[in-house]
């Protein structure tokens, strides 16, 4: 079977659990079973190939020029991974399926199973490291759902997220360690990389790389100081647990080691590293073990002491710790597998883990108890089980291996470590099977269904066949080895047998064993010490250090974060003012090109006035109309000096949207309150105007440097001068611009104007559709409000004004493609003229009298504009493109006729709809109650009969 | 001496007219002690002032080129509008209570702006300084 | 002729110290106050003032391009002022 | 017809007053402008009719332009007045006075062009209006007297309105 | 002169900054519009300064000097932007204040809820 | 003559006053408006990238008018993917606006929707900085308005900063525009890219200057900190699906200075070199820092997720910032990532808002269809922490590897390894309080049933998560795809000499050169 189908089955497969669900538990587990098995039968077809030698490579490219390629590779070393993973994966679906209550969610569960065990055996057969990155990844997020499965226990959830934290941690960690790797050996594939070996450790990068790629591999594997995440992993359903921590993730860790070893290993730092971490966490795992009342607990330490174990073996860079190395592998999972299932059958049968409750068991799971006591004795390295053998090749390396110059550092711990491996096994089976049966058990214990016990079995007989008869595994072993070897070293000719003869190893061994049953039996003294004795938390560490860095990113982000837009908006003066000094300081300077123009009495007037102006609005802006009214003097000042400085269209602009704004403000005033209270402490505005000045100061100093200076080439505006009449028919330049050569930007500022309008409508909308509704119906004025709504002389005046606004506003809309004007200013003109309605007669009479919806008007100007634009296209020429023409029609002088008009046209209809809507929505806000219907266009007017009472009551005031 | 040259001194005497008008108008309004009397000088001051600029601007370029005479709509619209702007004003000093009281009117009862609306009468009138 | 073209440009000095000297005198007012009505008042001549100016520079220049500046000053002018006194009379400005 | 005429000029003199305006803005004087102006003299009161609902009647443009002279001169003359009081008369020694003028108008045109011209004349501004409308609240500079304030207004400008707007 | 437009700019910019820095939105409002003007006039100062030389085009007359009508043209648009986004800001603001009671322009410090869970 | 290219900006800018004018009452027809619209949007899009794929470059005169005098659109690579991109997003981001309800909770959505969508566009495909401005501002306030779509008191408050900070960046534009125009006299990209040569070394502090303001500009938009402030609270208070599209409105600061910065200001451009590169380094190293501890602070997930982007578009800033064609390349890679996920993970917090009393990190009862969201959430954090299998880890490969040679090496790895790790612990804690703490607190007695995402929704972010499958699985030819945009951005001789060479009206060909 190719290699992609069996990384891709249990992919593929995760869909189908979740999707027959409903088709009940059977179907379920059964359905993950036969995607599990027609993977492990397609690992099986490969194996002739491998056990032959051969590596069985396929490939695609995915994203090459990354060196990110799906290429998986087969060698011996994958394919004892894989088997493990499929295999062992089987016994675990068949234990889950007996295992699960029936208000766990099957399917989710074999889904998340399936994916993991995908993962896996996409880390064990990737042929490229990025693509094995992914894969790693992959098991931390999809371990995270495993072992979070049980969402209801705090302790599940926070298991998951110390598993994902901690080797997530790793798993980034070695993204930048196989970067560099990759980077040294000029490829990502693991078939070039196994072959510089020399290239990779010579290179300066090489420790950076190999630190990186360790701390994945430790951080998985658990690996000291590490270790502390795996017994919390715990929490997860017993399946996932004898999974997880036998065959699969923490195997991941001890399988890149492997796999990198042809290329890492043998060095100083590698073998420092290593085979010290492996040494500590072999003997620390051990002890803590020992002391573990939780048998799942116990056996994760357990795990992480024969985990260390095996870093060691692969830390001592022989021929032979490697060899050892694959082969305790091999028995700790199956011996670790079974261990595990009957913990959890123990745990299902009584309802407790805690060895405390139990004991005497052998009595009522008697099956149980074989399969467990074969399991632990083999663990503890009793002669006749595989962990015996495996075991003693560990002693015979070890008791070679030197460490930090000394010849019995390694060995001594290494016994050590052993010793307490046995005491704790020997309390395993002492402390639960064995002893007087009791009757405190929180359920009447018993022999599960065949369903429970027969996978732990399964594996307890290999345990038996390869502690007899070891040559069954050797040659396997062996095979698994030369792939780790990578042909750097050859394989050991040592054959594994149960009897060595008296050598070292075995002495070692006895004292370990012997040591062990010592140690159980002064337990009870051992265990008060141990209670008594301080020792430091790793899982509270972590926390700690975890909560540290939550708090410390709380005070950091939070306080930054307020809502203050006074700090925010200071952050990012300051950011701006410091960014152009600092370019201005380290830029060079020239001489000016240009020469000051004199200034006369008028410009120093207009600049008194407007600095004046905005001085005075520094100091007296808590008086909000007046600090209006000064806003109104320094547009007025700046308007003046558009037109003093030749820009008529702009002193007009600036002039009339002055107008508006302040008519919009003054709306918007109506609401808020008149004054700004002071708020700010003597510090913050002195920092304030420190801010300000250097920002005045700097944009000060900008403007004067660029006006002494000419453009480094003539200004493109030339071409403008030259055609604009040439080409735009029109003389004022500005509006030939507006709307000839730079339309489109025109086009998008209408389209500013009408979206504006449309949101302070919508926005209009939902306040008056919300709560606010109620409030600004009764809202009472906090000044007594002045009679005469409506005075007459303004009525009456407006009644000519406002047709001559208009005409004005026609003329000026005409004559603004030659003459100071155009449609935005005639808009605008216009608009104004419709306010001053608005203000003379009121808000009532006029809209009652308005035939166009604003928003129609919008619509029809953007509409106007966008089509006169595309007109161009029926003559196949680019949007926007301008056509005129010179007609004469008696009386009338010549006039022009010019698309550029229509243009101006929707300008002028948006600017008008956009202005009107603004404004009419903001005064909608200000609707009363009991505003009186408007009948009458002023409210005094002696020449009508009717002389209205409701305004007047007599005699007061 | 021809027409252009009267047309020029024309223009002097606007452009004399206008300024002594327009200082009146901002001496007024500086010196005199009161909203009220304030108001009288830049209303009519100023735009007399103003509107002889306006005229100096009509005879200078009758003196100088064809000649325009749309300086008189700005004079007109100034002229309009000034009236309504001090009433306006007025009021305002009305009402903020920043001048004497008039006395009440005798056809009527009271002044239009004094004629506060019912709900209005219980607050409070934050007067000018 | 000349005279008085140079009567003219002496003139017009005055007439632009003038209205230098009267916007910031007005400017002073508008500060000063001390009532809403004043400030108004302020704002309203500084806008005929500018009108002033405007036309000033106008004959100075030789150029009527500004008329139509001048002229929508003194429309908006009216209507800011009428504005603002409404808002202080009424509070509202549209009703 | 009659129907159709005041349909098409609302405002027969708002009309007049758009072609000069018009003719004014073009600032030159041609057939086809005056044309122009006539069209957009009409279109515009069209379009803008509902805002000015009835119009003044009969009004007497002659004696209107005779007052517009009177007026004219007055602003001259009061003006120099006024600017002789601001520029030598001490603050103190101002006798500002509010002045009452019952108004005999009843047209809010006439009563508008009644206190535009009140405030326009130097020494007096027009400040309110009764709230039924029948006084005008007129605010003078330096008067010895109110009464022969509100005489002068009645007798000098609002009599000659009254001939003009009957 | 050149030196006047520069320090008006100037001027205008401290103001803008120090009102930016309120803790009102009316008056950051008012600030923003006060940068608006600095910013317009800078813009229009990028074609430099001249008097007397309006962009109009004088048919038949040669050898007129124009002042630079590009940037004159690109201010216009950006005060029409200016605009609608000053009616838009006013607008929503306006809008919050309705819904608060307050024109405060600092948001409250949210409300700090009680602890999730332990951290891992 | 060919009007494609601009039919991305012509489009959304008709049919919106279309819908105004003619469908303001009825929200039905404006959804069949607005999405056939879109979905005409995605041809003309992808028409456009097909176009542009062979190394093409397209210009468009408006008004006829040669550059640099008239306005010019110009399609690239960049320019054409970013549009495809941009009507990709809208779809499904529209898709679930309608699906949810939300277009129907205020005025004008459609419209608006409409016209953010023509400002993106326009912004993506102009080759004037003026009128880049003016999109820019097209697309803000349209981004205004859809940000207080449907109202309430915080989203408004939220508004007001985010309006203001925001006009002090368009303030800051109008600045750098002058500033530019004032030191070169032009407002064309390809002209400014010719006429910045030309500056003497003696006088570098005009364009310095220019340079820097503009830079600040786009650095506003791409929420760089410390210009990111008006991102978490605006992001968080707007309506999920605005929220989601706004996810490209960061990405448009990023383009911009891709494109101004390979073009105008190269890295080898001597009167500005050392500006942009280890300044914006800096900064992006910390926008990444800083998002992702806000991930982990935050006690909100809406603020989670916008930490979350402003730690992306640092990680985009990062690369961008070392100018070289391999990390512009990854940059882009990223930026659809980052856009995809983004948008994603907002959709999603707003599933589970619809059924939640408050988005805080507090447990609460169990949401609507919880196991549907969840395994969405599940898959929406994964991509925007960059693990595998989405496409985060891929663009995360690619931009660590495109920082190899660089100086910086150590400072991109470290920031970028251990940020993602922040992330992660941060999203999975948020996740695991969200989704599973919530098993174990009993709903109240008297609590509906909760109610189950609509379809339409989970379509759309169904969809989204596809399209991030299909990034990373196709991630060989589109990351191709971005190497070849890049070579052309770093070889910007063809697009400069099509803008400019190409003659106008009343324009000769230019002679030589």
């Amino acid at each position: 079977m190719s290699l992609f189908l069996i990384v891709a089955l249990p992919f593929l497969g995760a869909l189908l659990p979740g999707l027959m669900n409903s088709a009940g538990r059977q179907a379920c587990a059964g359905i993950t079973f036969v995607v599990s098995l027609s993977a492990f039968i397609g690992l099986l077809t490969n194996a002739p190939a491998v056990l032959a030698g051969e590596v069985v490579t396929v490939g695609v490219d995915w994203l090459p020029i990354l060196g990110l390629n799906f290429n998986l590779m087969l060698d011996g070393l994958g394919f004892f991974f894989a088997l493990l993973i499929l295999g062992i994966g089987l016994l675990i679906i068949a234990y889950a399926r007996f295992y699960l209550s029936r208000d766990d969610n099957m399917g989710e569960f074999f889904t998340y199973l399936l994916l993991f065990q995908g993962a896996m055996v996409g880390i064990v057969l990737s042929d490229n490291i990025l693509l094995l990155l992914i894969f790693w990844e992959l098991t931390s997020l999809s371990s995270f759902l495993l072992i979070g499965y049980w969402k209801h226990l705090p302790e599940g959830r926070q298991g998951a997220r110390m598993a994902l934290t901690v080797t997530g941690m790793g798993g980034l960690a070695m993204i930048g360690g196989m970067l560099i790797l990759g980077q040294i050996a000029g490829s990502y594939d693991l078939s070039v990389i196994l072959q510089n070996r020399e290239l990779i450790q010579e290179s300066p990068l090489y420790l950076p790389a190999l630190l990186l790629i360790l701390l994945g591999c430790f951080t998985k594997s658990a690996q000291f100081p590490f270790h502390f995440w795996l017994p919390h992993a715990m929490a997860a359903p017993t399946p996932v647990s004898a999974y997880l921590h036998s065959a699969t993730m923490v195997k991941a860790g001890i399988f890149l080691m492997a796999r990198m070893w042809p290329v890492l290993s043998g060095t100083p730092e590698w073998i420092a590293i290593v085979t010290t971490a492996g040494l500590i966490t072999m003997v620390l795992g051990a002890v803590i073990a020992l002391f573990k009342h939780d048998l799942k607990a116990l056996l994760a330490f357990s795990t992480v002491s024969h985990l260390g174990l095996i870093t060691m073996l692969l830390g001592t860079s022989t021929a032979f710790g490697a060899m050892a190395a694959m082969f305790h592998i091999l028995n700790h999972a199956t011996f670790k597998a079974a261990l595990f299932m009957s913990a959890g059958i123990v745990d299902h049968e009584t309802h407790t883990r805690d060895i405390r409750k139990l004991g005497g068991l052998r009595h009522l799971m008697p099956i149980t108890f074989v399969i467990a006591t074969l399991g632990a004795l083999s663990m503890a390295g009793i002669p006749l089980l595989n962990g015996f053998l495996s075991k003693e090749m560990m002693l015979e390396e070890v008791y070679r291996t030197e460490l930090f110059g000394s010849v019995w550092l390694v060995p001594g711990l290494a016994v050590l470590g052993s010793l307490f491996s046995a005491a704790y096994c020997f309390r395993l089976i002492a402390h639960t099977f064995l002893g007087p049966k009791r009757d405190d058990y929180p359920a009447t214990p018993h022999d599960p269904g065949a369903g429970l016990w027969m996978p732990p079995a399964i594996l307890v007989v290999l345990v038996v066949v390869i502690g007899v008869a070891p040559f069954v595994a050797e040659p396997f072993i062996k095979t698994v080895t030369a792939s780790v070897l990578g042909g750097v070293v050859d394989v050991p000719k040592a054959y594994f047998k149960i009897w060595h003869g008296l050598v070292p190893a075995l002495y070692m061994s006895v004292i370990a064993t012997v040591g062990g049953l010592i140690v159980l039996a002064i337990f009870k003294p051992l265990l008060k010490g141990w209670d008594a004795a301080p020792r430091p938390e790793a899982k509270v560490i972590f926390e700690g250090l975890v909560e540290a860095i939550v708090a410390l990113s709380q005070r950091l982000v939070r306080p930054l974060h307020d809502g203050s837009f006074t700090r925010y908006s200071l952050f990012a003066a300051v950011a701006i003012v410091g960014a152009g000094i600092y370019a201005w300081m380290t830029g060079t300077v020239g001489e000016a090109t240009r020469t000051m123009q004199p200034a006369g009495i008028v410009p120093i007037a207009g600049w008194l006035m407007l600095v004046a102006a905005a001085i005075a609005m520094v100091f007296l802006h808590r008086n909000r109309l007046l600090a209006l009214i000064l806003m109104g003097i320094c547009g007025l000042m700046v308007s003046v000096g558009f037109v003093y400085f030749s820009a008529p269209d702009l002193a007009m602009t600036q002039f009339t949207v002055e107008a508006v704004t302040i008519i919009l403000l003054l709306l918007a005033l109506n609401f808020l309150p008149n004054r700004s209270p002071i708020e700010s402490s003597a510090f913050q505005r002195s920092r304030d105007i420190a801010v300000a000045v250097v920002g005045g100061l700097s944009t000060f100093a900008l403007t004067y440097h660029y006006l002494l200076r000419d453009a480094v080439q003539p200004t493109i505006s030339a071409f403008h001068v030259e055609n604009s009449y040439k080409g735009g028919g029109g003389t004022n330049m500005v509006n030939v611009i507006l709307v000839d050569f730079r339309g489109f930007d025109t086009y998008g500022e209408i389209i500013v104007l009408g979206i504006a309008a449309l949101l302070i409508y919508a926005l209009t909308e939902s306040l008056l559709g919300g709560p606010v509704r109620a409030r600004l119906l009764n809202r009472k004025p906090d000044q007594p409000r002045a009679g005469d709504m409506h005075p007459m002389m303004m009525v009456v005046l407006t009644r000519v004004m406002m047709p001559i606004v208009m005409l004005v506003g026609f003329y000026i809309f005409l004559r603004g493609h030659n003459e100071p004007g155009g449609g935005f200013i005639a808009g605008l003109v216009v608009s104004i003229g419709v306010v001053m309605q608005y203000m003379a007669s009121g808000f009532n009479w006029t809209t009652a009298r308005l035939r166009y919806p604003y928003h129609g008007v919008i619509g029809a100007g953007v509409l106007i504009a966008g089509l006169t634009g595309i007109g161009s296209w029926f003559v196949s020429k680019p949007f926007l493109t301008s056509d005129f023409t010179y007609v004469r029609i008696p009386p009338f002088n010549e006039f022009e006729l010019a698309t550029a008009a229509f243009f101006d046209l929707g300008v002028f209809l948006a600017v008008v709809g956009a202005v009107m809507l603004a404004l009419e929505s903001l005064s909608r806000l200000a609707r009363r109650q009991q505003m009186p219907d408007a009948e009458h266009p002023m409210d005094i007017d002696p020449s009508r009969e009717d002389i209205p009472s409701s305004m007047t009551a007599k005699g007061e005031l | 001496m021809n027409f252009e040259v009267i047309e020029l001194y024309i223009t002097v005497a606007f452009l004399l007219i206008g300024a002594v008008f327009t200082m009146v108008a901002a001496i007024g309004l500086l010196k005199l002690g009161d909203p009220m009397t304030r108001l009288h000088a830049p209303t009519k001051a100023a735009t007399l002032g103003i509107g002889s600029f306006l005229l100096a601007s009509m005879s200078y370029s009758f003196a100088t080129s064809e000649g325009s005479f749309h300086e008189v709509l700005i004079l007109a619209f100034l002229f309009v509008t000034a009236p309504i702007s001090a009433n306006f004003i007025a009021k305002v000093n009305i009402h903020k209570r920043s001048c004497d009281m008039p006395d009440a009117p005798t056809k009527d009862a009271m002044w239009s702006t004094m004629d506060v609306p019912e709900g209005d009468r219980d607050i409070e009138v934050r007067p000018d300084p | 002729m000349t005279f008085a073209l140079e009567l003219i440009q002496m003139t017009l000095y005055l007439g632009f110290a003038v209205l230098a000297i009267s916007q910031l005198m007005a400017m002073v007012r508008l500060v000063i106050g001390p009532s809403t009505g004043d400030r108004i008042l302020a704002l309203d001549t500084m806008v005929m003032n500018a009108i002033g100016l405007i036309v000033l520079l106008g004959i100075t220049q030789g150029t009527s391009v500004y008329f139509e500046v001048t002229l929508i000053i003194a429309m908006l002018g009216f209507v800011s002022t009428v504005a603002l006194a409404r808002f202080v009379l009424r509070g509202d400005i549209i009703e | 017809m009659g129907r159709a005429l005041h349909w098409l000029f609302p405002h027969p003199l708002l009309t007049v007053i758009l072609t000069i305006v018009w003719v004014m803005l073009q600032n030159e004087v041609s057939a086809g402008m005056v044309v122009f102006g006539v069209i957009l003299g009409i279109i515009i009161p069209r379009a803008t009719a509902v805002w000015w609902p009835g119009r003044p009647e009969g009004i007497r443009a002659g004696k209107f332009l005779v007052y517009c002279l009177i007026v004219l001169w007055d602003i001259i003359i009061a003006n120099i007045e006024v600017a002789w009081i601001i520029l030598t008369k001490p603050n103190a020694k101002l006798r500002p006075k509010w002045v009452e003028v019952p108004l005999d108008l009843r047209q809010p045109e006439a009563i508008t062009i009644l206190a535009g011209t009140i405030t326009l004349t130097p020494g007096t501004v027009s400040a309110d209006l009764s709230n039924e409308g029948r006084s005008l609240l007129v605010h003078a500079l330096d008067a010895e007297d109110a009464n022969a304030v509100r005489d002068e207004i009645k007798n000098r400008y609002e009599r000659r309105l009254k001939e003009i707007f009957q | 002169m050149e030196f006047l437009v520069a320090s008006a700019i100037g001027v205008l910019t401290s103001a803008g900054l120090y009102l930016l820095f309120r803790m009102r939105t009316f008056p950051v409002i008012l600030g923003i519009s006060l940068l608006t003007y600095a910013v317009n006039v800078f813009l229009f100062a990028s074609g430099r300064l001249s008097t007397g030389a309006p962009p109009i085009l004088q048919k038949g007359v040669e050898g007129v000097i124009y002042s630079d009508p590009l940037p004159q043209a690109l201010v216009l648009t950006a005060i029409v932007i200016s605009f609608g986004m000053t009616a838009v800001v006013v607008m929503i603001a306006l809008g919050a204040y309705l819904g608060g009671d307050d024109d405060k322009v600092n948001d409250a410090v949210e409300p700090s809820s009680k602890r999730a869970e332990d951290a891992t | 003559m060919s009007h494609w290219i601009i039919l991305p900006v012509m489009l959304p800018a008709l049919v919106a006053p279309f819908i105004i004018l003619a469908a303001r009452y009825h929200i039905g027809i404006q959804r069949v408006f607005s999405i056939a619209g879109v979905l005409a949007l995605i041809a003309v899009a992808a028409g456009l990238a097909w176009q542009a794929s062979d190394g093409t470059i397209t210009l468009y005169q408006l008004g006829d008018w040669a550059a640099p005098f008239g306005i010019v659109l110009v399609g690239d690579r960049l320019s054409t993917i970013m549009v495809l991109l941009t009507a990709v997003l809208a779809l499904m981001v529209l898709l679930y606006a309608i699906g949810s309800g939300w277009d129907d909770r205020g005025r004008h959505f459609h419209a608006l929707f409409q016209f953010q969508l023509m400002g993106i566009m326009g912004a993506f495909l102009t080759g004037d900085l003026f009128n880049l401005f003016v999109f820019f501002e097209v697309l803000l306030i349209a981004s205004y308005g859809l940000m207080i779509h449907s109202g309430g008191n915080a989203r408004l408050r939220a508004g007001v900063q985010y309006v203001l900070f925001n006009l002090i960046g368009s303030t800051l534009f109008l600045f750098a525009l002058g500033a530019i125009y004032a030191e070169t006299g032009t407002l064309n990209m390809a002209d400014l890219a010719q006429r910045v040569q030309a500056i003497d070394a003696s006088e570098t502090v005009g364009i310095r200057v220019a340079a820097v303001l503009l830079l600040l500009v786009f650095a506003i938009k791409a929420a760089l900190v410390p210009l990111h402030f008006w991102l978490p609270s605006s992001y968080a208070e707007a309506p999920a699906p605005v929220a989601a599209l706004f996810a490209i409105m960061t990405k448009v600061g990023a383009y911009a200075i891709i494109r101004v910065y390979t073009m105008v200001f190269p890295p080898e451009f001597e009167a500005t070199a050392g500006l942009h590169g280890d300044w914006l380094l800096a900064f992006a190293l910390l926008s990444l820092a800083l998002g992702a501890a806000g991930v982990l602070a935050a006690q909100k997930l809406d603020r989670m997720v916008t930490f979350a982007v402003i730690s992306s578009m640092g990680m985009v800033m990062v690369t961008i910032s070392l100018f070289t064609p391999e990390s512009i390349a990854a940059a882009l890679y990223y930026i659809i990532h980052s856009t995809l996920a983004a948008a994603t993970l907002f959709l999603i917090v707003d599933l589970v808002k619809s059924s939640r009393p408050h988005l805080e990190l507090t447990p609460t009862p169990a949401i609507g269809g919880a196991v549907l969201v969840s395994a969405l959430f599940f898959a929406g954090a994964i991509a925007m922490a960059g693990l595998p299998p989405l496409s985060g880890f891929i663009g995360k490969l690619l931009i660590l590897q495109a920082s190899f040679s660089t100086d910086a090496m150590t400072w991109v790895f470290a920031t970028v390894l251990i940020a993602s790790l922040v992330n992660v612990v941060g999203l999975s804690r948020a996740g695991s309080i969200v989704f599973w703490k919530a098993k174990s607190v009993a709903p109240a007695a008297d609590a509906p049933e909760p109610q189950k995402p609509p379809a339409l929704s989970c379509v759309a972010v169904g969809g989204l998560l596809a399209l991030l499958t299909a990034h990373t699985v196709f991630a060989g030819p589109i990351h191709g795809y971005m190497t070849t945009t890049a070579a052309q951005l770093f070889a910007p001789a063809p697009y400069i000499a099509t803008v400019l060479d190409t003659p106008g009206k009343l324009s000769k060909p230019k002679e030589g050169n």
